[in-house]
């Protein structure tokens, strides 16, 4: 299951949807809105995905991890739109049969999807927005 | 001959051109040549760390042909999760 | 949060309890017993724990963890009694300000809570049953 | 002057003696007399991968002495998760 969203994520169902009966071990990787960044408070958080094109990037990720390891279930779901603190941005679960296989795809595709999925976050602060990462760190408040 | 492509933007991208979806002529016909216009008409587009080109919903090399019936997308750096 | 429970796990609290809204990351680890070991079909588990002792086992792993990485929350939650395949026998879940952390610790608790955890399970198969890992493999059917 | 130990069994362990709680005399009042004691009389004991003692709900070294009011526990080797 690859999912993007504008509905709250339901992590249980994620985790259900990537269990199987002949894994041992399900990781789950959870990415949730942080209260704070770069020492600002932050309000809320908006998130945008070039929808058809973020499936198809996810599902070429889980090809090569399940390419990597012995994947015996997996499930992605993308929280978009608007987010508080503390709500649930990105959940990726995995099960395989042993757990060392489970963290290490687990993080491969959470790193790639980071790095390769066609989403993009503006923080909101009390002062001011900004996209995440779209510039240098020093033209960023430009 | 001016060719007429359609632009979808993203995140940063869409503040900078001001639209979801733009209308931009220009002679070039190559992913390379669509991002040194936009540097030019958009000056600031210079000052993103990234800026990739995706065709029909793939990462697209510089070198590619693009046409006028082609989603476009403009695809600053990604910051998920 | 530790526990060791007779009752089914409920995986979205254990999950709930580890998070912190300072944090960006949750990591999730969770064991299921699986159908099939040593290519027999697993009928049923049993596992047992040395309660007083075994939570405090958990304890020191935590401790240890919260040093070497910055935990912003934590819980751990090991099922005791019979267990069918597909059923929660643990979950570890950490949270943390970035990804990496939560990974890197949510793997120590769980290396560290299965090598040293004063907790035992039995398997058993259609023919027969048998103590995991209590003797080497050439014995195991003695 | 025989000692009598109460020890608490779990897993593989309570296979072996025969109960929860087993009474448990002998001379010795050493962890690791308490080993060497066991394994002379319950043999499938040297079958085990390994063999701890917990006293009072720690793990023990073999000096430490132990005495009839302690909490004394055999670990066989753990398979939780």
């Amino acid at each position: 299951m690859i999912k993007i969203t504008e509905k709250a994520i339901d992590v249980q169902k994620v985790i259900e949807t990537a269990s199987n009966l002949g894994a041992g071990a399900v990781n789950a990787f959870i990415g949730t809105v942080r209260n704070k960044a770069k020492d600002k408070n932050v309000v809320w958080l908006e998130y945008e995905a070039y929808e058809a094109m973020a499936v198809g990037e996810i599902r070429k990720i889980i090809d090569e991890a399940a390419h990597k390891w012995d994947l015996m279930g997996w499930a992605v779901s993308h929280r978009i739109g608007t987010l508080k603190p503390g709500e649930v941005a990105v959940v990726v679960a995995v099960s395989t049969a042993h757990r060392k296989a489970s963290f290490e795809a687990c993080q491969y595709i959470i790193d790639n999807v980071k790095a390769k999925t066609p989403i993009w976050k503006k923080e909101v602060f009390d002062d001011g927005e900004e996209w995440v990462d779209a510039r240098p760190v020093a033209n960023a408040n430009n | 001959m001016a060719m007429r492509y359609t632009l979808k933007t993203f995140g940063i991208t869409r503040d900078i051109l001001g639209g979801k979806e733009v209308a931009f002529e220009m002679e070039g016909v190559k992913v390379s040549e669509l991002k040194s216009e936009l540097m030019l008409r958009f000056p600031e587009m210079k000052t993103l760390n990234s800026l990739f080109i995706a065709v029909n919903n793939t990462y697209a090399e510089d070198d590619l042909v693009i046409s006028e019936s082609d989603e476009i997308a403009l695809i600053p750096p990604v910051s998920g999760g």
